[in-house]
């Protein structure tokens, strides 16, 4: 099977400081490759330059063999990708359905006039939410007032509904609570059965374990190795991340 | 500079540069003078320069006069936006060495070269008194009204002195010699026709009957004249107006504006710039040159010998 | 400020509380008309016919401004792009000869918007394009703008006779000026646009935040290209409307009015953080702003007196809204 | 818009690329002059002082806005605690006879400080305690400081003889202008307050999230309070100076130049989120202004054609400060 | 020893919704209290009402037996309490040594005039970041342009850093790679034997377990027990997460 996506010899400079040099990997269609790096390794670096938030310095990203680099986020989102940012990148002033449907929202007809069809947004958010274990006691309060679990879960529910050939995850269980975290991993396991890549970044070491089928392990910007997780343990990994190099 | 002192010992001044600050460069008065001035540039074969401000203010006014007096014409003809205020900034001008001559306005006590006072340095001033406009106003309200009921001033903003005076005037003139009139408080629009349309309207809800509007400018004047045409007013309330530009004129045509005052900007544009080049071939100048008014209504707005005081626009 | 106001601010209900406070205005100088002038302030044809016209000069330059601030911007153009469309469409109609017709009217209407709209595009194009920030950019396009209206119309004033166009301008519907339907229509427009569609979601998450609209994958530099344009071309109506009213395209028609645009816009529930702000709360701004306008006038207060009673009614009429949310019990 | 500008604003640097701009333009002008006009523009004192002056002018109005803007606020009452610390110090002065010398005068600076400063609380008071949004809340004072400037003027001009307060606007100290060293002074202290203590830490950390500075242990409220004084007492020194120069306190002294004040503070690199902008930044953004206004009427260009340069040169001088972030490597 | 803490009767109403009802809970000095519960469970809401971000409904907070309530941020932080917020609450604007000063700035001297010591601030900074495990690349950069993690090792210096008789932590280690999580779990510990009291607030099981001395579980704002980490299992707190009530 061909690569999904190709991720090849990335490099991000801001200002004087290389946060990402040279990164390089692939992901397959129903894998899951773990972006596994200390804080400020630059994973989200990374991630940002494949969903086309940010312009690499150099290097390219190819989707089914389509060049990807220097496409705008609505183009990468249109081409089959989804992002959870760890940031969320919610509208704070709008509800879970808005902003779950936020650039592909549902309309409706009264007499003739097509209109937001805010309820069933709310509907299927309340839906979505709740099968990542999470009740909303106000539907249609504004994200701001949810908690940061709440709003998380409103970010991986964004990112799942569509119908994504690959989803990127930075973070996506760091807010979350134990049972909800449990769905998520059995979401990654339901989306990769159907053929969905899935990039997760993750600090959680028995989840990235649970999740992986490649792990890429980050280091001061550059990939310090790239480990089967059969064929890896816990303490490799977290050396890797140190920056022992190969 | 020395092209002054050249321009004053050869008598026939040469390549002569005058610069007319308006009170403000928007206004069809100040445009109109201009166009006056203009003509009388081209008379002598000389450039006028014409540079002013967005608002008739003195914050506005002195930093232009600055730059002007940077570029050291040969004389400035200025509309000061302020009796008192300009004295200082022209004095400026005045100690570099370039003649002053003030417009439509005067400064100080408005008696030049007569040896006292703060603002004595100008050569000479050429305007239509503003106050005495405004008692022309009221003369011609009065005789529309049937010498009483009640009136009121549409104004732009207080603080804008040409304006101020022609409110003095039309208040003391009525308060003189038409003590049947009564005036009502003065309405600051803000130059928004549309608020002084509204205000003409809230002041008739509260006045049934009210008599009269002066709208002392232009937007004043048309804004009123809205107002009372909307209220279907307009064969009870006597509207007067304020300079003649087409608009006014228009109003005049349809009914709607009763009399305008015309004041002869064209006039003081072209004298104004004779009189400076008078002084720079070192003849002698009244220091005061008074141009008259024209009462426009709608008997004699059609007339030929009317058309020449309509403003340009 | 990081205001963190609690009300969801997409409910498209009718923020009761500011029409109350409109309610009460209203009553407050209907009471004082009965009893210190023995005259009704308020049900006389005329004076709800002027209230009504005030209020859709400022609203129709106060319309498309709100979409602008609820998208975290601010457009000053609308000073001038208003009267740089009353120029030109009073030449258009100029141009067919002093007593022209209905036809060169529509033309000279047709010039106008397209003037407008020409200012919104270049606005448009420094904010979403060359990143330029919208206060500076649009301060840009105020004074290019005036420059242009200046100089088209060869001075100030172009003054115009045309029938239609001053039907336009002064005309009723079964009583209701033209003015203030046309404002209306335009509102309910901007209305439907604001709540109702996909431009407004995004809109309102604009302000909120832009990362979340682009990585949404809005195409964030187009919808800034169309809010200006219609904040442009609503002021740009504004424009036409005075020209009409007036028989008068006068390049400084908007001016003195906007401030009293961007007062009913804030009044009205927007913030300068954007994020928030209704067409039903600028709504009730303009006629706020003018009914105590024209009721201090007729309450016969002296005039300095009003500038410091438009200034308290204005605050008041926020707090009033504050205290809204405070019953509503959200805090920070 | 949440507007992520990469550079730190902190960085107490000296912005090369504004100063560099205002360079240009100085020598774009000066090079007109000697090639058209055969006369320099700049190396005139007259014009040097010229320019001062009125850079002075918007400066002094531009000052304690900066801190607002950057806390995240506006504060368009400046427009009239200007005009009303410029009637009440007139009027105190006349109080000593139209003669009257020295002591008169300073009694009138107070006084005139003091009319400013009650501005600046009921602002503070409003915007810190009853949570008006600030641009509602600024707009109500003035409409206040309107009126009472007039009121207590009795009219819109106080005009005044006094012989200190002629040098305290038109005097110079070895060649340069009193307003413009009085605006120097005050902006240095501005600079010092908001670059080198914690009050100007906590203006900036305000303007990016209220609660960072509050759960950080800030009186917010009095910080606020603080903010909205500081910035009507230097718009009051603004109408001092005028007072001064025009030998008449004007209640519409700070009014025109409001627009310019504020363009000054965003030309500098404010933005209206808040968060940023630099004392610096607006020296260099009144420079701006007053050059460009000196230069073009200097230069001949007719007046229409002004406006439409005056909004390019705004419109470069943000383009020419974006490029410079560009450089600098930050982007969304 | 008498407590530190004591929490009484707590209850936060936002419009319709009650958020937190009846929690009540002591801290002793020495002691870390970790309150969990699912996500809205109204955790973050408890702990603001301490720090005296949100006013309760009803209930009190008393501080050494005087009473906290009602008073503002700035007092309850004068009084010896710091908190690490879930929003981090940090000035993007600022760099790492300002926000960690924030409100309580370094000065020094120049010529006599007291102006902000920004170079010590800084240098403090880059040093208890270090101290947490996290290497700042531009420590005069702006915190908007850190890392998640970088940014929340930044508040967790900032609470740290002041010596507090009591340190509030809203799931603080949430977006920290694997060393900085066990960074702050030994800091805990050190905390703990300064006599310093701890409420934290975590969705990691292992880490409540470490950290405890006794577990507040909240389910939908109310306790739904309270239990000493030797007397209780993994599952009996997630089934008291889950709503099932002693
Ligand atoms: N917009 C930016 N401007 C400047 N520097 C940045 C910017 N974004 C990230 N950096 C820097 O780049 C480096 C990598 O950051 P990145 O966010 O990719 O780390 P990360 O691996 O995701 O860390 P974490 O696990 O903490 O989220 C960091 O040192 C950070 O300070
Ligand atoms: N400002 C607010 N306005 C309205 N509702 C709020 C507000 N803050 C929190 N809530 C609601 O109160 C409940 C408790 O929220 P809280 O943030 O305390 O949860 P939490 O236990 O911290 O959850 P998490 O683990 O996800 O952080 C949630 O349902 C949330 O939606
Ligand atoms: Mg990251
Ligand atoms: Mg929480």
């Amino acid at each position: 099977m061909s690569a999904l996506l190709e991720v090849d010899g990335l490099k991000k400079r801001f200002g004087g400081n290389e946060a990402v040099s040279g990164v390089s990997f692939d992901v397959h269609p129903g894998e899951c490759v773990v972006v596994a790096g200390d804080n400020g390794a630059g994973k989200s670096t990374v991630i940002k330059m494949i969903s086309g938030v940010y312009t690499p310095t150099a290097g390219e990203v190819r989707f089914k063999g389509e060049k990807l680099t220097g496409k705008s986020p609505e183009a990468v989102r249109a081409a089959g990708l989804e992002t959870i940012y760890q940031d969320l990148a919610l509208a704070d002033n709008l509800d879970p359905g808005l902003n779950l449907y936020l650039g592909r929202e549902k309309m409706r007809r009264v007499m003739g006039i097509p209109v937001l069809d805010r309820k069933t947004m709310r509907n299927d958010a309340a839906a979505v939410m709740k099968s990542l274990g999470i009740a909303l006691p106000d539907p249609s309060a504004a994200v701001r007032e949810m908690s940061g679990g709440q709003r998380q879960a409103i970010a991986i529910a964004r990112a799942i509904h569509w119908k994504a050939q690959l989803v990127i995850m930075d973070e996506p269980t760091a807010a979350l609570g134990v049972p909800e975290q449990r769905e998520v991993m059995a979401l990654i396991e339901r989306l990769k059965t159907q053929d969905v890549g899935i990039i997760l970044i993750s600090h959680n070491l028995p989840d990235i374990f649970a999740a992986a089928d490649r792990i890429v392990v980050l280091a001061r910007g550059r990939v310090a190795g790239t480990r089967m997780p059969s064929e890896t343990s816990d303490e490799e990994i977290v050396r890797l991340m140190m920056g022992a190099s190969d | 500079q020395d092209k002054s002192s050249d321009a004053q010992s050869a008598k026939v001044p040469k390549n002569v540069q005058i610069t007319l600050i308006p009170g403000l460069t928007t206004d069809p008065f100040y445009i109109t003078m201009n166009r006056g001035a203009q003509l009388a540039a081209k008379a002598l074969g000389i450039t006028v320069n014409f540079q002013g401000a967005e608002e008739f203010d003195p914050v506005l006014q002195t930093p232009v006069l600055d730059a002007v007096i940077a570029r050291h014409p040969d004389a400035i003809l200025i509309a000061p936006t302020d009796t008192t205020q300009l004295v200082d900034p022209l004095k400026r001008a005045s100690d570099a060495g370039i003649p002053v001559v003030t417009l439509d306005t005067y400064i100080g006590d408005g008696k030049y070269q007569d040896g006292s006072g703060d603002g004595d340095f100008p050569l000479s001033y050429i305007a239509s008194d503003n106050e005495l406009g405004g008692r022309v106003a009221a003369r011609a309200m009065a005789k529309r009204i049937g010498d009483k009921g009640k009136v009121y001033v549409a104004h732009l903003r207080p603080g804008v002195s040409t304006m101020d005076q022609r409110e003095k005037g039309f208040k003391e003139e009525l308060k003189q010699n038409h003590p049947n009139i009564e005036v009502l408080p003065t309405q600051y629009n803000d130059n928004d026709a549309s608020r002084a349309a509204s205000q003409f309207q809230a002041v008739l809800a509260r006045n049934p009957d009210i008599k009269g509007v002066f709208g002392a400018n232009l937007f004043s004047a048309i804004g009123a004249a809205n107002g009372v045409a909307a209220a279907n007013k307009s064969d009870d309330v006597t509207v007067i107006g304020f300079d003649a530009p087409p608009s006014i004129v228009n109003d005049i045509k349809s009914g709607k504006i009763d009399a305008t005052i015309a004041q002869h900007p064209a006039e003081i544009g072209y004298y104004g710039v004779m009189t400076a080049y008078a002084i720079l071939a070192g003849q002698s100048v009244p220091t005061k040159i008074g141009t008259g008014f024209t009462v426009l209504d709608s008997d004699n707005v059609t007339d030929d010998a009317v058309q020449k005081f309509i403003y340009s626009e | 400020m990081a205001n963190t106001n609690g009300a969801s601010v997409l409910k498209p209900l009718l923020n009761a509380w500011s029409w109350l406070f409109l309610a009460i205005i209203l009553i407050f100088f209907e009471i004082y008309a009965q009893t210190e002038v023995g005259a009704t302030f308020l049900f006389r044809v005329y004076s709800i016919q002027a209230i009504l016209t005030a209020a859709s000069q400022i609203l129709l330059l106060a319309l498309g401004l709100t979409l602008v601030v609820v998208a975290g911007h601010i457009d000053l153009s609308i000073a001038f792009s208003s009267g740089f469309a009353a120029v030109v469409m009073a030449l258009v109609i100029r141009l067919g000869g002093m007593d022209s017709g209905f036809l060169i009217f529509l033309a000279g209407l047709a010039a106008g918007i397209g003037a407008g709209a020409i200012v919104g595009l270049v606005n448009g194009w420094l904010i979403a394009h060359i990143n330029v920030p919208s206060f500076i950019g649009t301060l840009g396009t105020y004074g290019i703008a005036r420059g242009a209206a200046l100089i088209v119309a060869g001075g100030a004033v172009v003054s115009i006779q045309n029938d239609s166009a001053r039907v336009f301008g002064n005309g009723t519907v079964a009583g209701v000026p033209l003015p203030a339907i046309i404002a209306g229509v335009l509102a309910l427009f901007c209305h439907y646009v604001l709540t109702h569609t996909k431009f407004g979601v995004h809109t309102y998450a604009l302000g909120a935040s832009r990362a979340s609209v682009e990585r949404a994958g809005v195409d964030v530099k187009r919808h800034l290209m169309i809010l200006f344009v219609l904040s442009a071309v609503t002021a740009a109506a504004g424009g036409l409307v005075y020209t009409g009213r007036f028989s008068a395209g006068a390049a400084n028609a908007g001016e003195p009015i906007l401030l009293y645009a961007v007062a009913a816009v804030f009044i009205g529930g927007a913030s300068l953080t954007g994020g928030q702000g209704t067409i039903i709360g600028t709504v009730i701004g303009s006629l706020i702003i003018a009914v105590i306008q024209f009721g201090l006038v007729f309450s016969g207060l002296p005039p300095y007196w009003q500038f410091i009673a438009v200034g308290l009614v204005i605050i008041v009429a926020v707090v009033v809204d504050q205290s809204r949310d405070r019953f509503s019990g959200s805090q920070t």
